[in-house]
């Protein structure tokens, strides 16, 4: 396979989780971008623990998502039913807090970085296995009854408790499962890239984060898989005289999609072939 | 029924909610001076069809004609500065700002008549006067309403629509306030209540149409519809 | 002391600006119910449309006039897109927040990429000018107090307009019930743009300020700002106006003691461990939620 | 109904097309022998663009001069600038896509990318020309990366003493430490040198990514009453700390330091006036009596507004000149069949090249760390560098 396809094929299924964990407590109408802060964690804990310890990879993965859900889990207890941007608060300077820790840590590189983690066989296989298993899980979590209460929370939180829908608990479990996601491609990243900087983890990945879950569509887990195969296509696809603008075009993009089509490229009404269910008119 | 001068009439309308059609060809008239209610139970269509007039639904088809003139692809506030104004359901207010400022918002379209307008308010609703610098959202419930038909009031409308003025009241608040709606219309004013509570609406209207699922069902003078079992068993308890 | 005291004054003067931000930034959520992440992108085109004037004339009139109304036509270019938005979702301020952000980066983007080469533009000192005050260490320059009277000034005239005038009432009672708004008879939509334009002047005028205060603007200076005015805002209690005043002093206050006595590089995380523990204790912000 | 069916499906085979179609571009392209392709995976967009702006500014005007004087070995070069912004999986992708075809790479700039790029050339065997960044970052690489700087531990310490040595009265210094990159390792390296003259260095004055405001940092550092300032942080912030000493009432300018790293446009453009008589090093002397030398100067200025070349601006223009004097030397063909060892012909040559006359010095190379690599030291009066010392 070519190499350039490899390394496609790669971040793509990254970002995808990484859209997924994104999508997740949206569905409860939070923008939890404490997924970013986990990913930076476990993939410098990944890192470190392969290059130093000599840890296997099954094993870190386990960890990382471990790691992921405790993270969630002590901050979902105060943000379990926050409002959107509360919680959007707590994402951003979360992300700033674990930057600035690992910047001031000598062990793990400081500001220059953690380089030499080792490479793992099939790497990408087993990325795209994951992918299945994770997709097939939020499928799961989307058609049950769990996904349906949060599309009743997302539309109207009144409505949902009088419907005796335990808003904090939807709302700790969505978080809890996202941030799971995000260490698990937090370890993923690390032995794909094979090194860790803190300049990974900046305001641009959030904002291209943002554009996969938008552009794609947030009512469904499906616009991600397709709008991180556009995003991360258009840079390679179109000559370099485009390429360098691609900021733009995102940004362009994302405002275009939320004017012609705010559900994102694939929405639910989509995929039924029918009216959505609910309209979005929070009066 | 004696032609009158009409100062609304509406023709055809029609409101739908997506695939709901709330509002079904609905004919209606109101003369100058008159008192028309309209009657019917929860979900009849009564309420799409006071905010279709006022512009803030948009009728699917039919006119809206307000002394003369189309009104029902005008904006609302248009609608408002020609002498139209809805007193809504569930007394809503501008809580955080004081009675006060509430009257003079109602005087948007009206600001050269302010003091006058407000003194007339008062004799009114004595209660405003008093409580006139209190923050609006501490006034009771009734006190609420009173406020909420002060500050329609202040635009000087030729025409008033009322919507369930009773909803969530107690009966002696009821009372007055219809009491008050009742005097207003002995001075002049025309009004368009939509009401729940038929037998407060029949008694104090001169008019009255009741609305079943979207249609106007029957159609007649409240003096006679009081009498008309028919009516009575379906919305005057039967008694 | 010395230092206690040169240090408040600078935190005091950073703070005027984060308040004019976060003024102008609650009045788009109250009025137009929309989170407008690209306000602070607004503030820096507009600072460097006073550098462009500059390079042309001397005549500092013309320069404000310039960078007020590159602001002005900004913000209200940007009301039709944010209308289209709120009026096919309702009113969903997190689709007016992901649009805002698209377009925090087309402009960041084409700032680094078209204006002076994308290096940062520096003022010329006659704009910025020297000290007005000084006592050893403890000084007073032209920008701050620029910035500290023109905040204050800006901001009282703000609430004037807000509290004592129609218009005023007008963007209040929309902010509060756009329903009854509606009712009375408001013109919602010609008010939205007033409210628009409102908000651009403040802009401009805050983009005036604070490139008197810090004497320079970069591309991404926007970008570092807008997440300081979200917190803040978020802290307070989004829409809380008096709020924001309070938070967005304390802000700049904090930030400058941070820098100025903690030592490490922590002190940049210092304010953010202090945001994210008060808004984890009180998610609703110190002062309460408006919307 | 079956419109809104097809219309679900077609976007998934939009995908699928795009990716044949871009996987065909790949498959496509050929190895043309008729000219010296070189990519340059630049950062010519996003925050530091205008660093990538002049980097390869001089690559080219070195490629030009080449094909002028009639190419290498009868071929043209011609170098590929390839943009990866600041962008990890940009880099990557790029990268991999050169790997295929390329004899040498030259790049990648950022050191994000550095991290993320180099270790898939270092898989194929392929040479990377880094010549941007610290010693730090290339030689995690070795042998597949050269470092163009000596090991920073060694290189700075003589260049901060030699400035405290012209400052006998300066016995305490502080420094502004902005933490990105490998500038907390410079930073080191700077208090070293100073250490060894004597001079007491008092607490570091840490500088936020993010400031905005700078007279806090200022104060604190004036709190301990120093002597000397050395400033250790990007070009912007250098030049606002300088603006903000001079308010506060710091006279004597050439005890304020600026580093290496520093001393780009930025500087100049944020500085202004306020920057007269401060102290710079750098690895250019500016009025070194080469005509090469000062006819590239000239070009430079010519291009950018009048602005001096900056400490990076030559560095990838020695690095193209030290890529044909390897091809010339080792007697490369280019032919595809032989790529492989014809990349560590490459390698071998540059890593060791012995008396190569770059635009600056003459380089020794042992193992890929230059040997008798100098920095020089500056004071600036009238926007103009004067030379003040220069340490081997």
């Amino acid at each position: 396979m070519s190499e350039v396809l490899y390394y496609f094929l790669g971040f793509t299924a990254i970002y995808i989780l990484m859209g997924w964990a994104l999508y997740l407590p949206y569905r409860v109408g939070q923008l939890h971008f404490l997924i970013v802060a986990c990913m930076a964690v476990t993939a410098y804990f990944g890192g470190f623990a392969a290059r130093e310890w000599g840890w296997p990879f099954i094993l870190l993965l386990l960890v990382g998502i471990s790691i992921g859900a405790i993270i969630a889990f002590v901050f979902s207890q105060a943000i379990g039913k926050a409002p959107c941007f509360t919680v959007v608060i707590v994402g951003l300077t979360s992300v700033f807090i674990v930057k600035t820790v690992i910047e001031n840590w000598e062990l793990l590189g400081g500001t220059i970085g953690f380089f030499h983690i080792p490479t793992v066989k099939y790497l990408l296989p087993i990325i795209y296995i994951l992918l299945l298993i994770v997709g097939f899980l939020i499928y799961k979590i989307d058609h049950s009854r769990l996904g349906r209460a949060a599309s009743v929370v997302f539309v109207d939180r009144e409505v949902a408790v009088s419907l005796g829908i335990d808003i904090k608990k939807l709302g700790m479990f969505f978080q809890i499962i996202a941030c799971a996601i995000a260490g698990m491609a937090g370890i993923l990243d690390a032995f794909f890239v094979n090194s860790v900087s803190p300049e990974f983890f900046t305001f641009s990945m959030i904002s291209y984060l943002m554009c996969i879950l938008f552009v794609g569509g947030y009512t469904t887990m499906w616009g991600v898989i397709l709008s991180a195969f556009i995003l991360q296509g258009i840079p390679l696809l179109f000559p370099s005289e485009v390429a360098s603008w691609r900021q733009v075009i995102y940004g362009a993009l994302l405002v275009i999609i939320i004017l012609i089509r705010p559900e994102g490229l694939i929405s639910r009404k989509m995929l039924w072939g029918l009216k959505p269910k609910f309209s979005f008119n929070n009066k | 029924m004696k032609k009158k001068n009409n100062i609304l009439k509406i023709e055809h309308l029609s409101v739908t909610y997506g695939p709901i059609k709330a509002v079904k060809k609905v004919n209606l008239e109101v003369s100058q001076g008159e008192y028309v209610s309209l009657i019917g139970a929860n979900g009849a269509g009564k309420t799409s069809l006071l905010k279709a007039i006022l512009g803030i639904e948009k009728a699917e088809e039919g006119n809206i004609l307000f002394l003369g003139e189309d009104i029902s692809r005008k904006a609302t506030d248009k609608i408002v500065s020609l002498g139209l104004c809805l007193i809504p359901e569930g007394h809503i207010i501008f809580s955080s700002m004081t009675v006060l400022e509430n009257l003079q918002l109602g005087a948007y379209h009206n600001p050269s008549g302010f003091e006058e307008n407000l003194q007339r308010v008062f004799t009114y609703f004595p209660i405003l006067k008093k409580r006139s610098s209190q923050i609006a959202g501490t006034l009771s419930g009734g006190e609420q309403q009173m406020l909420s038909m002060g500050r329609a009031l202040m635009s000087k409308p030729k025409l008033i629509l009322v919507d369930e003025p009773s909803l969530g009241l107690a009966p002696k608040t009821v009372t007055e306030i219809f009491d008050i709606l009742g005097e207003l219309n002995r001075e002049g004013y025309s009004i368009l209540l939509a009401e729940q509570n038929a037998k407060k609406a029949l008694e104090s209207s001169h008019r009255c149409y009741v609305m079943k699922t979207g249609e106007v069902a029957i159609t007649g003078f409240s003096s006679e519809l009081i009498d008309d079992p028919q009516i009575r068993q379906a919305y005057l308890g039967g008694s | 002391m010395e230092i206690f005291i040169a240090q408040l004054i600078s935190g005091i003067a950073l703070g005027s600006i984060y308040v004019l931000l976060v003024t102008g930034f609650n009045l788009m959520l109250l009025v137009a119910k929309i989170i407008q992440f690209a306000y602070p992108q607004i503030v820096v085109i507009s600072m460097y449309t006073c550098w462009g004037v500059l390079q042309l004339t001397d005549n500092k009139f013309l320069v404000i006039l310039a960078g007020i109304t590159v602001s002005i036509i900004l913000s209200i270019l940007s009301e039709p897109i944010f209308r289209k938005i709120t009026s096919t979702q309702g009113v969903d301020i997190n689709a007016s927040f992901i649009a805002s952000m698209g377009m925090a980066m087309i402009i960041m983007d084409v700032m680094s990429h078209s204006i002076n080469y994308g290096f940062p533009v520096a003022f010329p000192p006659e704009w910025i000018g020297g000290n007005l005050l000084s006592f050893g260490l403890i000084t007073v320059s032209k920008g701050q107090l620029y910035a500290l009277m023109g905040g204050i000034i800006a901001v009282l005239i703000f609430f004037y307009l807000l509290y004592r005038t129609n218009q005023g009432r007008f963007f209040r009672a929309i902010a509060e019930n756009r329903y009854a708004a509606c009712l009375v008879g408001i013109p919602i939509i010609k008010t939205s743009i007033f409210s628009y334009f409102i908000v651009g002047v403040l802009g401009g005028i805050t983009a005036i300020l604070f490139s008197m205060l810090i004497g320079s603007a970069s591309p991404w200076l926007g970008e570092f700002v807008a997440l300081k005015m979200l917190a803040v805002s978020i802290v307070a209690g989004l829409g809380n106006l008096k709020g924001g005043l309070f938070c967005g002093l304390i802000l700049g206050i904090l930030e400058a003691m941070a820098m100025g006595y903690i030592s490490g590089s922590w002190s940049n995380a210092i304010a953010f461990v202090v945001m994210l523990v008060i808004v984890l204790i009180k998610p609703q912000g110190l002062f309460g939620s408006r919307i | 109904m079956k419109n809104k069916f097809f219309r679900s499906f077609s976007l998934p085979l939009i995908v699928i097309g795009m990716i044949l179609i871009f996987s065909f571009n790949i498959w496509g392209q050929e190895v043309v022998v008729d000219e010296w392709r070189i990519p340059f995976l630049n950062c010519v967009t996003g925050p530091i663009a205008s660093i990538g702006e002049y980097m390869s500014w001089s690559a080219n005007r070195a490629a030009e001069e080449i094909n002028a004087a009639g190419g290498v070995r009868g071929k043209p070069i011609k170098i590929e600038i390839i943009d990866t912004g600041v962008s990890k999986d940009k880099a990557m992708e790029e990268m991999a896509k050169v790997v295929d075809w390329a004899l040498v790479v030259m790049g990648p700039v950022p050191e994000a990318c550095i991290m993320a790029a180099v270790p898939i050339a270092v898989k194929a065997g392929l040479f990377c020309m880094i010549s941007s960044t610290s010693y730090e970052y290339t030689v995690e690489y070795f042998p597949w990366t050269l470092s163009w700087y000596p090991p920073t531990e060694e290189k700075l310490p003589p260049i901060t003493a030699a400035w405290a040595e012209l400052h006998p009265d300066m016995k305490t210094v502080v420094q502004f430490v902005e933490y990105s990159i490998a500038w907390p390792p410079m930073a080191k390296a700077h208090a070293i040198g100073l250490e060894s003259v004597g001079v007491k260095m008092l607490k570091d004055v840490d500088v936020p990514t993010d400031a905005v405001m700078f007279e806090p940092l200022v104060l604190k550092a004036l709190a301990q009453n120093p002597d000397g300032i050395v400033l250790t942080c990007s070009p912007e912030k250098a030049a606002k700390i300088i603006i903000e000493l001079e308010k506060k009432g710091w006279e004597d300018k050439s005890k304020i330091l600026v580093f290496s790293s520093a001393d780009d446009t930025a500087l100049y453009t944020t500085g202004g006036k306020s920057l007269d008589g401060i102290s710079i090093y750098n690895y250019i002397n500016l009025y070194l009596d080469d005509p090469r030398w000062q006819a590239f100067r000239e070009a430079y200025k010519k291009d950018h507004n009048g602005i001096e070349p900056a400490s990076l601006s030559t560095n990838y223009y020695d690095s193209v000149y030290m890529i044909k004097e390897a091809i010339e030397n080792t007697e490369i063909t280019g032919d595809p069949s032989k790529l492989g060892e014809e990349r560590i012909k490459i390698r071998d040559y540059c890593r060791n090249v012995k008396g190569f006359k770059g635009i600056q010095l003459t380089w020794d190379m042992t193992d890929g760390v230059p040997t008798g690599k100098g920095a020089f030291l500056f004071v600036l009066e009238n926007g103009e560098k004067k030379f003040l010392a220069a340490t081997k």
